[in-house]
């Protein structure tokens, strides 16, 4: 993927830019941050994760499995226990909530995973190892064209280091 | 029935057979995957069909009883032992002793073949080698003409053989034998001889209504057990006409427990007491000598003039002028007129015949020890266990004996000390009679081929006959048995027909005629400050059952101590020399000391202290060497003057546990066995203590008897709702129609005694493994392994399905005072089987559940061994198979070779790591189901029953299906006095407990 | 690696362990199916119900009255052998165990159709209810059909004797036409109409 | 700050705002200081080999124990009939309980926004998880048959059985492996980025690649962060029922059997405040010396110690009003078992049991009251010591004595362990240890990227904002 990507080492100055570039409409931008910062998020202004879409069916997949295993089962070979009910739904309500935990929260992570589109085997192109550290990053994807103009408001607002890409 | 029994399979075939029907030698989780052996008989013998049992009517040699037993014959070997309904005596009863003789058949330790001595030990040999040495040494010594010293010491037996013996001997000429039984109530005999001119007269305790037992332990194993017990328990049956028992003694023993009133009287003041009962004496005078207060004595006087002609006084004293003791009791009986009524000398046992008092054996033993005997002879008799100190050392007498011959089976401490050992066969493997009831002869056929290389000794003494041609000629018969048949009324084919019947009229041919044996006179007491009471092991006896796991395993009925010795102490006393349970106490006396743990009891007097014998062995097997010690030591005399011994009480500084099954001796007011009182019942005064309508909860989940029970309301959860979708096997429409049924139990408390012969019967049923022997215990460390005897038991790992729970009510400040008012409450506790049954619902892997016919099942091959089932479990009767104790390759292994012969086939032995517990005999329910469904009709009422209910000698135990009105138990269950245990915990248990009935002490002198 | 390829990968690897995981659950791991066992003697019980058309109870005689079926003693067999086929090697062998009745020795048949020790299996239970030999035991009327000589098949293991297998019988219900059809008796219409035959299912019903 | 107020719809994305809570680490400067301060903890030493060493020679005579055990059969344990549960039992509860510290600090406080949460809540992580496993091992040494274990799962099998899903072990068997399921997730995903970070950082080109791998190929973009905070957000939101239903449900295995002493309605709540109670101890006894043996003291400050010990009391409490709770209603039941039960308990047969779980558990944390104390480390690890001490007995009490003294007099029992129960206890504390060591070597005991949450960042213009 084509793009310019400037290293930050200020969070403001970071701001300021991802301001600019957005402004311009250069293309899309890739903010990189070695920690969540609001003032980041406030800037990249990016809409609501899905994942919790992902949470709530899985959770109501996990609850629905959990009672129909434990009753099926039951009825399948019945057996008294006790002078029990077969089917008593009530201590089953323990396989439903526990069945609800574990594939609400597995669901959760794959969707974790599917949208922010881990796990790559490879670290593409667009990242730097100081982006872990301390530096902040942006990433500016757009062709030869534009690069000029995006390189030059990075540098403005004080990049470290700017370089293209791809 | 066949005559021909036990020639149906070789002995070979046993093993491999074993092999095929492998459900006696596999435990459970082993895989299907392993080809066994499958093998076809040579010749198939008639009317055997594999793998169904049949039943050879045989007489029970164990005891002098001479009941007659049914066989249980499973592909050519007995499997277990029933009474014989049909006979007079057992009428389908079987106490423990009965039931162990399996034990002794399949004994790992017994001769295999033949032994002879080689320098300090005893090596196999053929049969052609040892009888050649015979006949050579009985040569030697006729030649030298001194075959008038031989000695042939027997074991007590009265029948045909002692009197073959005898000839033989005679033709030999050499003297009579000596018939040894330090067990029989030589005094009691002798005084019954005298007073009744029958050695033993009936005892019939239906005509009763005062039983006065002078130490008389009728129920622990004085006389004959089982008659005597069903008696008893039939004649208590009729709650309101029953008779009363007063016991008169130092101990408190089974038949004290079982008495309505315990009199402590001073061990030797027996004779005031019957003075004064007789007017002979007054009543201070008895009061002064036995401690007793003049007032019970006088209230005694006036119950057995009450009594009247259904006065029975018994007399069990031994020791000191105990003979004159027994005539004076029977004076009570005379004077009563209730010889002919209670006491029937007309139809007594004949048991006691031929019996040789013990100066007969210490004279032999004189002549022993001065080394005039060239030849001695020993059959089954232990005398060398059985001999106490101070009458003489046998086992030196007998090592000056030239030549000595054993034909014991087991290596017990006079056999090991024996030249040549000419191992005769089990009674089980062997053709003969017995005497029973005076004029009834029980006979006995062999109910396999024998287990080892050995031979009935009456077959060897013929074969040693043949060898001489002086002797040739009187012994034309091939062996023993056509020698037998040759003297039968009726020959061969009389004997044929005699062989179906529980027992014949008429007389053991050829019975020799001894003088009545009269006990030795008593020596000395000797000093010190207790009385030490020497008691017979209602268990081991003698010590002849020391050799039989389930007997070591059977917890004492009284003290509840297995596979160990006890000293009994009073609590008053304990306090006062700072004893505690397990305190190692030493009894001396004139005869010796012996030291053993003490265990805590109310029922001795403070003056006493008690200990059984039957321990102490120093041979005898694995199972019985080197566990406790050996009483006998005890007494100053021989083993007929047990009585009126004194000796000194010293402490030991160290201690050890109790090999006990008992947690606490008190209820704690759990209703646990419950009692109702005589008056209470007969409606004249309130009911008082836990009867179900104390215990508050929702009408329905109070006690119903019967049908509308909740042993019927059982298994419901939602299938009580008719409209319910498909319920299974639940379904009363489903075509097994299992749902009918309702398997359940009642047990009358008032009938059982406490003899636990239920428990061994249970073992023998269902493969139930004896964990007690000294190599099966755990380790200690990496290196070391617990050989203690019980060492599990310690640990609680007992695994009796059903147990004999004993409770004391009453005299709870023994420790400061000596009560003898205390009620005794014997409950068996097993699987209840319960309807809402805590343990199924919290096992994970439905290892336990409720079948529609009512069983709480538990699966072993389903079971991974959480024991949540156990720890949910009020009743506590479920078992965990700590070890691998189904595995041959284990230590553990509870059925050494050939004791594995013994399993029971339709029972799976259970491996390491399962639960087990009782399971209603589902193997006897099934194979009924299996017969009634094969014969194309309904199950009969009645028609099978449990193993204890089956061997239960006090009839208290009765099972089956409480949906039919037909069956005995579901019109039991509807009595008065039944009630369930723990009721309030809503567990709608199947088995309904009756409750004991407590009848007023007779000679109380508030009541007067 | 794209990321299509990548998933591609992913989900294969799911699906693989998931069918594994199903096929080592039901594939009867304890079963014994299939078991064949080579026997001291090469028995063939073609020739004995086809040619001499003798009925299964005449060796197996305890089928009908007893938990265990039972098997043919030495003597029986000699009851005939000792005239047919006395030349054949096979018989030979069995004359060898007979011995003329001399201390005889018992045949070591080696064991094929096993139930686990907890199983109690009674056989007249099932014989009694009509169910045929075959429905179990397979065609082992067909057993060795060409003699002990030419391409001879040991007696075999033809069902799994699994639990589940029993089961299937018990809750479903033994259909008597299909036991008539598997033994090669003629099928009635009145065996057709029959209703299956169930039987109790309880686990105490076996496992005691 | 403005652009919150601007869009008020939009504070969802933003994620934690954990740094609010004030709990500050004045001595941490700037982002690569941390970095540098966490990654110097990695480092091989002669001691960590040394104690790994005696971990992993505690495990290796667990497990050897073990394979005696199953070759013999349980009798070489001490159990006691009627007393069918033992130390396998107790040790098994007593894990699980260590386990909830670790989960109720990184989901619960996490809702909470209790800042103290951030400097130990990966090591409480790693040590739930470990203790988890632990746990786990001991249903199925405990059973008489373990190689028969699976049989408590639901798999499809030819004997078309099931398990029992009225029994509380199945309860069990659910709830144990969802929680270690889970939890082991919850490390990882939040181990992600700080694996990035050593991956960054990582020279030599074999572990560079494992360490890739590992961290997903995680490339801090802004994408990656919004799913994750979402994500972290909504396990922490499932973690937290999960937690307190854990223990509620190992509670049921007592409560749910009418043996006395067990069944009792209170029992989930109280196991759960025990286990929050004995898993902060546990907690200290791992990060304080870890704190100075790492010299992470300017991360895990006393103000840190301070709020734990704060949560410690209250839960020390909570468990005291349950064990005196138990005796009124004994008393007050009027059922005589119960009554006679929790009399031998106290004052019979297991007093020195009993007293030894009421010094431990509520007398000696009353000491936090004081401030001084609260925030003396060598005390709250000495403290902590005693709580673990005294929790493995509270189980001991609750287990053995119950069954020792149930409704049937002449079953009345003991228990004493044998060489073999002191075996597998020694090897748990093996097996924990040694996976813990290797835990704290390999991968970063602090969440990296979470700690530079609260450090403030590089500004150009002045210094102000960033902090709301």
């Amino acid at each position: 993927m084509q793009g310019v990507l400037g290293a930050f080492h200020h969070i403001d100055a970071t701001v300021a830019a991802i301001k600019d570039a957005k402004a311009r409409r250069l293309g899309d931008l890739t903010v990189y941050t070695p920690t969540i910062n609001h003032e980041l998020d406030d800037a990249i202004d990016a809409p609501v994760s899905v994942v919790r879409r992902f949470t709530l069916v899985g959770g109501l997949l996990g609850v629905s499995f959990g009672y129909w295993v434990a009753i099926w089962s039951s009825n399948y070979w019945p057996l008294v226990t006790g002078g029990k009910a077969i089917a008593s739904w009530i201590p089953y309500t323990i396989i439903g909530f526990e069945m609800m935990v574990l594939v609400g929260a597995l669901s959760t992570v794959a969707g974790m995973f599917i949208n922010s589109r881990i796990p790559r085997l490879t670290t593409t192109t667009g990242y730097d190892a100081r982006f872990s550290a301390g530096h902040f990053g942006v990433f500016i994807a757009c062709d030869a064209g534009k690069a000029e103009q995006a390189e030059a408001i990075l540098r403005q607002h004080g990049a470290v280091e700017v370089r293209r890409e791809g | 029935m066949s005559t021909e029994a036990g020639t149906g399979v070789k002995r070979r075939e046993f093993l491999k057979i074993l092999g095929a029907t492998g459900a006696t030698t596999a435990a459970v989780g082993c895989s299907s995957e392993q080809v066994g052996k499958l093998i076809p008989y040579v010749a198939h013998p008639d009317n055997t069909v594999p793998g169904v049992s049949q039943y050879y009517a045989t007489t029970c040699r164990e005891c002098a009883t001479a009941c007659g037993v049914l066989a249980e014959v499973r592909d050519g070997r007995p499997i277990k032992l029933d009474g014989n309904p049909a006979h007079a005596m057992s009428r389908g009863a079987i106490c423990s002793t009965g039931l162990s003789a399996v034990q002794g058949l399949y004994n790992p330790d017994r001769y295999r073949s033949p032994m002879v001595r080689e320098g300090n030990t005893l090596k196999p040999t053929t049969w052609d080698k040892a009888l050649a040495l015979l006949a050579q040494k009985l040569g030697e010594v006729k030649s030298r003409g001194q075959a008038g010293n031989v000695v042939f010491l027997n074991q007590h037996e009265a029948g045909t053989f002692p009197g073959f013996l005898d000839q033989w001997l005679a033709a030999n000429g050499m003297p009579a034998h000596l018939s040894v039984d330090p067990l029989a109530p030589v005094a009691t005999i002798a005084a019954n001889q005298q007073a009744y001119g029958a050695a033993w007269p009936g005892l019939d305790f239906g005509a009763a209504k005062l039983v006065v037992s002078f130490g008389a332990d009728f129920l622990d194993g004085w006389g004959h057990p089982v008659p005597q017990q069903l008696d008893w328990a039939d004649a208590r049956a009729k709650i309101e006409g029953a008779p009363r028992l007063v016991y008169i003694g130092a101990r408190r023993s089974l038949t004290g427990l079982n008495a309505d009133q315990w009199i402590p009287a001073k061990p030797g003041s027996e004779m005031a007491l019957c003075a004064a009962l007789t007017g002979k004496g007054t009543a201070a005078a008895a009061a002064e000598a036995s401690g007793v207060p003049a007032g019970t004595i006088e209230a005694l006087a006036a119950a057995i003039t009450a009594a009247g002609s259904g006065t029975m006084a018994l007399c069990g004293v031994t020791g000191a002028d105990a003979v004159a003791c027994g005539t004076m009791v029977a004076d009570i009986n005379k004077q009563q007129g209730a010889v002919g009524v209670t006491i029937k000398p007309a139809a007594g046992h004949g048991g006691y015949a031929g019996l040789s008092s013990f100066a007969d054996v210490a004279a032999a033993m004189q002549k022993m020890a001065a080394g005039t005997v060239p030849l001695a002879f020993v059959r089954g008799a232990n005398p060398a266990h059985t001999t106490p100190a101070a009458a003489g050392n046998f086992a030196q007498a007998f090592g000056k004996v030239a030549f000595k011959v054993a034909f014991s089976a087991m290596p017990d401490e006079t056999a090991e000390l024996c030249d040549l050992i000419l191992p005769d066969h089990h009674w089980l493997e062997s053709w003969g009679d017995a005497v029973g009831m005076s004029g009834q002869l029980g006979l006995q056929q062999p109910t396999l081929d024998p287990v080892f290389d050995t031979r009935a000794t009456g077959d060897v003494l013929i074969q040693v006959a043949k060898m001489d041609q002086a002797l040739a000629a009187k012994y034309p018969a091939a062996d023993y048995r056509s020698w037998y048949i040759g003297k039968f009324p009726g020959g061969a084919s009389g004997f044929t027909a005699a062989l179906t019947k529980p027992s014949v009229a008429g007389a053991p041919l050829a019975a020799r005629t001894a003088a009545t044996p009269v006990p030795g006179a008593a020596p000395a007491a000797g000093t010190g400050e207790f009385f030490v009471h020497v008691f017979p092991s209602p268990t081991l006896g003698d010590g002849r059952g020391a050799n039989k796991p389930w007997l070591q395993e059977l917890p004492d009925p009284v003290s509840k101590i297995a596979w160990q010795s006890w000293v009994e102490i009073h609590p008053s006393t304990a306090k006062k020399l700072g004893v505690t349970e397990g305190t190692h106490l030493t009894i001396e006396t004139a005869g010796g000391k012996v030291t053993a743990p003490a265990y805590i009891y109310l029922g001795v007097r403070p003056d006493t202290v008690a200990i059984a014998l039957g321990q102490g062995h120093t041979a005898y097997g694995r199972f019985a060497k080197g566990v406790g010690v050996n009483a006998y030591a005890l007494l100053a005399g021989g083993w007929d003057t047990a009585g009126g011994l004194k000796g000194k009480v010293t402490v030991a500084a160290e201690s050890s546990p109790l090999v006990t099954t008992e947690g606490s001796a008190r209820q704690h007011g759990r209703g646990i066995g419950q009692a109702v009182t005589l008056a209470a019942l007969m409606g004249q005064e309130a009911e008082e203590g836990h009867g179900h309508h104390a215990i508050p909860g929702l009408p329905s989940q109070d006690f119903q008897s019967g049908l509308k029970s909740p042993i019927a309301a059982d298994a419901q959860g939602e299938f009580a709702d008719p409209q319910g979708k498909d319920k299974g096997m639940y379904d009363p429409a489903h075509s097994s129609k299992m749902e009918k049924r309702r398997w359940a139990m009642t047990i009358d408390l008032a009938r059982c005694t406490g003899c636990s012969a239920c428990v061994t019967a249970c073992y023998s049923e269902n493969n139930i493994p004896t964990v007690g022997a000294p190599y099966q215990g755990r380790a200690l460390s990496p290196s070391q392994w617990d050989e203690r005897p019980g060492a599990n038991i310690i640990k609680g790992r007992e695994m009796a399905w059903i147990r004999l729970e004993r409770y004391f009510e009453g005299a709870n400040d023994a420790e400061t005072t000596f009560s003898a008012d205390f009620d005794t409450r014997f409950v068996p506790m097993m699987c209840q089987h319960c309807g809402n049954a805590p343990c199924e619902p919290v096992c994970p892997v439905y290892a336990t559940y409720h079948s529609p016919d009512g069983l709480n099942v538990q699966v072993y091959n389903r079971c991974v061994g959480t024991r949540y089932c156990s720890n949910n479990c009020p009743y506590k009767v479920r078992y965990f198979n700590w070890f691998g104790y189904g595995e041959p390759a284990r230590r553990q292994y509870a059925w050494p070779e050939p004791m594995h012969w013994m399993l029971n086939p339709d029972v799976t032995v259970r491996g390491k790591g399962v639960m087990e517990k009782c399971t209603f005999c589902v193997q006897r329910i099934r194979e009924a189901e299996h017969r009634a469904r094969s014969e194309g009709q309904e199950m009969a009422a009645d028609a099978f029953t449990t193993a204890c209910a089956q061997a239960c000698p006090s009839r208290a135990i009765v099972f089956g299906d409480a949906a039919d009105e037909n069956w005995t138990v579901a019109k039991l269950a509807y009595d008065r006095r039944a009630y369930h245990v723990f009721e309030e915990l809503n567990t709608y248990t199947a088995v309904v407990y009756l409750k004991k009935v407590n009848h007023p002490a007779p000679a109380s002198p508030a009541k007067g | 690696m794209t990321v299509k390829k990548k998933w591609t990968v992913i989900t294969g690897f799911l699906a693989l362990a998931a069918a594994a995981t199903l096929l080592s659950a039901y594939s009867g791991a304890s079963s014994s199916q299939g078991l064949r066992v080579e026997q001291p003697i090469k028995f063939v019980h073609a020739p004995h119900v086809q040619k001499a058309g003798m009925n299964c109870l005449y060796c197996h005689s305890a089928a009908n009255k007893s938990p265990d079926p039972g098997n043919a003693s030495v003597a029986t067999c000699m009851g005939c052998h000792t005239l047919v086929k006395t030349t054949s090697p096979e018989i030979k062998k069995l004359a060898a165990y007979w011995n003329n009745g001399v201390n005889a020795k018992p045949i070591p048949w080696n064991r094929v159709h096993k139930v686990p020790d907890y199983v109690q299996f009674p056989h007249f239970r099932h014989v009694n209810a009509g169910v045929t030999c075959q429905s179990c035991h397979g065609q082992i009327q067909n057993q060795g059909a060409q003699g002990p000589d030419t391409n001879y098949v040991p007696v075999q293991q033809v069902n799994s004797l699994n639990m589940g297998w029993c089961i299937n019988c018990h809750v479903n219900g033994y259909k008597p036409a299909d036991g008539a059809r598997a033994a090669g008796m003629p099928v009635t219409a009145e065996l057709e109409a029959a209703p299956p035959k169930k039987a109790r299912y309880d686990c105490a019903v076996c496992h005691y | 700050m403005a652009t919150t107020a601007a869009h008020p719809e939009r504070v969802g994305i933003r994620g934690p705002n954990i740094a609010s809570a004030d709990v500050q680490l004045p001595a941490v400067r700037d982002y690569e200081q941390v970095d540098r301060d966490i990654i110097a903890t990695l480092g091989f030493t002669k001691k960590w080999f040394l104690g790994l060493g005696i971990a992993v020679l505690a495990m290796l005579c667990g497990l050897s124990a073990w394979l005696y055990q199953i070759y013999w059969g349980l009798g070489q344990a001490g159990y006691e009939p009627p007393v069918m549960w033992g130390n396998y039992i107790i040790t098994f509860v007593f894990w699980v309980g260590i386990g909830h510290a670790g989960t109720l600090i990184s989901a619960i406080l996490y809702l909470f926004r209790a800042g103290f949460r951030t400097s130990i809540y990966r090591a409480a992580e790693a040590m739930t998880v470990f203790a988890v496993m632990t746990a786990g091992l001991f249903p199925i040494i405990h059973i008489g048959r373990p190689w028969k274990f699976f049989w408590l799962l639901p798999y499809p099998n030819w004997r078309l059985l099931f398990p029992n899903f009225k029994s509380p072990l199945v309860w069990d068997v659910f709830a144990i492996s969802t929680y270690l399921t889970i939890s082991t997730t919850f490390l990882f995903i939040g181990l992600i980025p700080d694996i990035a970070v050593l991956r960054d950082k990582e020279t030599n080109p074999t572990r560079k690649r494992i360490l890739s791998i590992l961290s997903l190929g995680w490339r801090n973009s802004d994408r990656e962060w919004r799913h994750f905070a979402k994500a972290y957000l909504f396990l922490a939101a499932f973690s937290t029922p999960l937690v307190l239903s854990v223990h509620s449900v190992v509670s049921f295995d007592f409560a749910m059997a009418q043996t006395p002493g067990w069944h009792a309605s209170i029992f989930p709540p109280y196991f759960v405040a025990g286990a929050i109670f004995s898993g902060f101890a546990m907690v200290w006894t791992i990060a304080i010396p870890m704190r100075k043996w790492f010299k992470l003291e300017h991360y895990i400050t006393l103000n840190h110690l301070d709020a734990t010990a704060k949560v410690v009391l209250f839960t020390s409490m909570v468990v005291g009003c349950a064990y005196l709770i138990e005796f009124f209603i004994a008393w007050y039941s009027g059922v005589r078992a119960e009554q006679e039960f929790f009399w031998n308990r106290v004052f019979g047969q297991w007093w020195w049991a009993a007293w030894i779980m009421l010094l431990c558990n509520m007398a000696l944390p009353m000491s936090l009251w004081s401030q001084k104390l609260r925030r003396n480390p060598a005390w709250l690890f000495v403290l902590s010591l005693f709580i673990n001490l005294g929790m493995w007995f509270e189980r001991f009490v609750i287990v053995v004595p119950s069954l020792s003294h149930e409704f049937e007099p002449w079953q009345w029992g003991g228990y004493t362990p044998s060489w073999i129960d002191m075996a597998f206890l020694v090897g748990s504390f093996g097996w924990f240890f040694m996976w813990f060591l290797l835990f704290v070597k390999q991968l970063p005991v602090m969440a990296i990227a979470e700690l530079k949450e609260i450090v403030a960042p590089r500004r150009l213009h002045g210094h102000d904002g960033g902090h709301h």
